[in-house]
C-alpha cells in the first residue's frame, strides 16, 4: 500500500513537472497574448495541483497536509479567475486575438480556461 | 526600460525571488513579511501613484559614463572591504558572538514562547519595535497631511470598481473572509509558528484593499470609514506605550512585562501579545489609509 | 546552498546594491528612482540575514531535535525593517505625487529647469522693482 | 521525484521571467508577473518539504492568497487609466 502511495505520489509529481514545463514553453513561445494565456492558464491550473497532490502523497498524515489542501484549494479558486479576468482586461482593454483569415472567436476558449 | 509598468511588475518578481532566498537562509519570519509587503501591498501601491503621475519616462539625457564609474568605484571598494568579512555560515563570526546566544539559550525559558524572533522583538528588543511602530504611524500622517485627510475630500473617482466581472466577484467574496481569518491567525499564533503584528496588519489591509479594488471604494468605505483609520493607529501605538506604562507604574522598567502578572513568563506572554496587538492594529490602518490616500486622489492632466 | 563556501554572497549583494545605485544616481525620473532606492534597501536586508545564516542552522523557532539557530538579531532588525520600508516608500510615492501636481513633471531635468526659469524670472521682477524704485 | 518537480519548476519560472522581461505589451508582463507567482507557492511548497524549511507552507499559503491581490491591482490599474482618461477628455477645461 505505501509503495503504491509512493509510487502515484512520484506519478503525479512527474505529470506536474511536466505540465509545468509545457505551460512555461507556451507562455514564452505562444505567438500574441490570448494564447499565452490559453497555454499558462490551462496547464497552470492542472499542474499546481497535481504537483501539490503529489506532495500530499509524500508527506505523513499531520497538520501541514490540511494546510497543502488550502494552498490546493486556495491556487485551484484563484488561478483559473485570474486568468480568466485577465484575458477578459485584455479584451475590453483593446487588444484583439490574432486570428487566422477564418474568423473562429479564439477569445472565448482562452476565457473559459 | 522606458516603461515604467514594466519596472513595477519586475519589481515585485524580485520581491518573490528575495523571499525564496530568505527562506533558504532560514530566516522564516522575513520571507513571511516580505511575502506579505511585496505580493500585494508594494505592487499596489506604486501602481496607485503610477495612475496620479506619468507612466513613461523621458529618454535619459546624460550621459550614463560618469555614473557608471562612480557606482564602479564604489562596487570595487566594497567588493575589496568584503574581503575581511566572515565567511557566510561561519559559526564564529562576530554576530554570533554577542547577545544572540543570550536569546537562543534563555528565551524560550524568560518569555516563554517557542519562536524567539517574535520573543526578541517584542520583549528583548520593545524599545526598537516601539520606535519602528513610532516610525511607521509617522510616515503614514506624513502621507496623510501631503496627500490630504480623508475627512477634508468630498469628492472621489465615481466608481474605480472593476467593472462587472462576475466570476471575479464572486471569488473574491469567497476569498476576503479567508484572508481576514488567516491574518488574525498569524497576528495571534505569532509566538509559536513565523508570524506577528507586523505581517498580520498587512495581511489584514490587503484583504481590505482587494475588498476595495474590486467592489468600489464607497463599499469598502463602509466597512471601515476612512476617518477611524487614523484614530486606530493612533490607538494600536497607544496600546503599546500603555502596557509599557502599565509595567511602569508596577516598578518594573518601561516595557518589562513582567510585572503584568504574578508569574513573570505569564506576564512576558501576555505582555508580547499585547505589544502584537498594537503593532498589528497601527500597520492595518496606516497600510490602509495610504492606499485610500494614493487611490482617492484624482489625477491631473 | 550554504555549502557554497567563501564571500559569494557579499559579492551578490554588492552587485544588487550597486544596481540600485546606480539607478538612483542616473535615471531622471523619480518614480524609478523610488524604485531603485527599494532595490538598494532589498540588497541591505539580504546582506543582514546572510550574516545571520549558520551553516546547518535551523529556522529560529525551537523546536525538539534542533540544537543550531540561525541568529534571531538580524531577523528581527530585517522584519520591522521591511515594514518600514513600505511606509518610507509611500512617503516618497506621496512627495512623487504632489511634485507631478505642482509641477506637471516627474523627471528631475524638467522640474529643475522649471525651478531655474521661476528663479529668473523672480529675479528679473526684483531687479525691475528696484529700477523703477530709483 | 521531488527533485525532478523542483527542476521543472525551476525552469518554467526562468521563461517566465523572460517573457516577463521580453513581454511586448503590459499584458504579457502581467501574466508573466501572475505565472511567477504562482510558480513561487508551488516552489516554496515542494522545495520546503524537500529541504525541511521550517514553516514554509504559511509562507506558500501566504502566497497564494496575495499573488492574485497583485493581479487585480493590475487589471484595476488599466480599468482606471481607461477611467480616467475618459472623464479627462470630457471635463478638460
Amino acid at each position: 500500500m505505501s509503495l503504491l502511495i509512493e509510487w502515484a505520489g512520484a506519478l503525479f509529481l512527474l505529470a506536474g513537472g511536466f505540465l509545468c514545463i509545457t505551460g512555461g514553453v507556451g507562455l514564452l513561445r505562444m505567438p500574441d497574448f490570448f494564447s499565452r494565456v490559453h497555454a499558462a492558464g490551462v496547464t497552470e491550473t492542472l499542474a499546481a495541483p497535481l504537483l501539490l497532490f503529489g506532495l500530499m502523497l509524500q508527506m505523513e498524515w499531520s497538520l501541514e497536509l490540511v494546510k497543502v489542501l488550502m494552498i490546493l484549494v486556495f491556487v485551484l479558486a484563484t488561478n483559473p479567475t485570474a486568468t480568466q479576468a485577465m484575458a477578459r482586461a485584455t479584451l475590453t482593454g483593446g487588444q484583439k486575438p490574432l486570428v487566422d483569415c477564418t474568423r473562429e472567436k479564439e477569445g472565448e476558449s482562452s476565457s473559459n480556461s | 526600460m522606458r516603461d515604467l509598468f514594466g519596472v513595477v511588475m519586475l519589481f515585485g518578481v524580485y520581491s518573490l525571488l528575495t523571499a525564496i532566498l530568505f527562506m533558504d537562509l532560514d530566516a522564516v519570519d522575513v520571507a513571511f513579511t516580505e511575502a506579505a509587503v511585496g505580493a500585494g501591498v508594494t505592487t499596489v501601491l506604486l501602481l496607485s501613484s503610477l495612475r496620479l503621475t506619468r507612466r513613461w519616462e523621458a529618454p535619459p539625457r546624460h550621459n550614463p559614463l560618469v555614473s557608471l564609474l562612480v557606482v564602479g568605484v564604489t562596487g570595487a571598494a566594497l567588493v575589496y572591504a568584503t574581503l575581511d568579512a566572515p565567511l557566510l555560515g561561519d559559526p564564529s563570526a562576530p554576530v554570533h558572538k554577542h547577545v544572540a546566544p543570550h536569546y537562543l539559550q534563555l528565551a524560550a525559558e524568560e518569555v516563554g514562547m517557542p519562536n524567539i524572533v517574535t520573543a526578541v522583538l517584542a520583549s528583548y528588543r520593545g524599545y526598537d519595535t516601539f520606535g519602528e511602530t513610532l516610525v511607521i504611524f509617522t510616515a503614514g500622517l506624513a502621507v496623510l497631511l501631503l496627500l490630504g485627510f480623508p475627512e477634508a475630500r468630498k469628492s472621489r473617482v465615481a466608481s474605480s470598481a472593476i467593472g462587472d466581472q462576475v466570476v471575479l466577484k464572486v471569488v473574491v467574496k469567497l476569498l476576503i473572509p479567508l484572508i481576514l481569518l488567516y491574518a488574525l491567525y498569524v497576528q495571534f499564533h505569532g509566538d509559536f509558528g513565523a508570524g506577528g503584528g507586523f505581517q498580520a496588519g498587512v495581511i489584514f489591509a490587503t484583504g481590505l484593499i482587494l475588498y476595495d479594488m474590486v467592489f468600489g471604494g464607497a463599499v469598502a468605505r463602509g466597512v471601515i470609514p476612512a476617518s477611524w483609520l487614523p484614530r486606530l493607529a493612533a490607538l494600536g501605538v497607544l496600546i503599546y506605550g500603555g502596557v509599557g506604562l502599565i509595567s511602569m507604574l508596577a516598578g518594573k522598567p518601561f516595557l518589562d512585562y513582567s510585572a503584568l502578572s504574578t508569574d513573570p513568563v505569564r506576564g512576558q506572554h501576555l505582555g508580547v501579545l499585547l505589544v502584537e496587538l498594537g503593532v498589528g492594529i497601527t500597520v492595518f490602518s496606516i497600510v490602509l489609509s495610504i492606499f485610500h490616500a494614493l487611490s482617492g486622489r484624482k489625477p491631473q492632466s | 546552498m550554504s555549502e557554497i563556501p567563501g564571500l559569494f554572497n557579499y559579492w551578490v549583494v554588492v552587485f544588487l546594491m550597486m544596481a540600485g545605485f546606480y539607478v538612483v544616481i542616473s535615471q531622471g525620473n523619480l518614480v524609478k528612482k523610488l524604485v531603485g532606492l527599494g532595490l538598494f534597501q532589498a540588497s541591505v536586508f539580504i546582506l543582514y540575514i546572510t550574516m545571520g545564516n549558520l551553516s546547518g542552522g535551523q529556522a529560529p523557532i525551537v523546536s525538539q531535535g534542533v540544537f543550531i539557530y540561525s541568529n534571531p538579531l538580524p531577523h528581527v532588525l530585517i522584519l520591522t525593517a521591511i515594514v518600514v520600508g513600505v511606509a518610507t516608500t509611500a512617503v516618497g510615492l506621496a512627495l512623487v505625487v504632489r511634485i507631478h501636481e505642482a509641477y506637471g513633471t516627474v523627471e528631475e531635468d524638467e522640474i529643475h529647469a522649471r525651478d531655474m526659469a521661476d528663479d529668473e524670472s523672480l529675479f528679473e521682477e526684483n531687479r525691475d522693482g528696484e529700477e523703477s524704485g530709483r | 521525484m521531488l527533485t525532478a518537480a523542483i527542476i521543472a519548476i525551476l525552469v518554467t519560472m526562468a521563461m517566465a521571467l523572460i517573457r516577463a522581461f521580453l513581454g511586448p505589451t503590459e499584458y504579457d508582463r502581467m501574466l508573466a508577473a501572475n505565472s511567477f507567482g504562482t510558480k513561487t507557492v508551488l516552489l516554496i511548497a515542494l522545495g520546503g518539504h524537500a529541504f525541511s524549511w521550517h514553516s514554509y507552507l504559511d509562507v506558500a499559503l501566504l502566497y497564494a492568497m496575495l499573488n492574485f491581490v497583485g493581479t487585480i491591482a493590475v487589471m484595476r490599474f488599466f480599468q482606471n487609466r481607461k477611467l480616467d482618461g475618459k472623464q479627462e477628455s470630457g471635463r478638460a477645461p
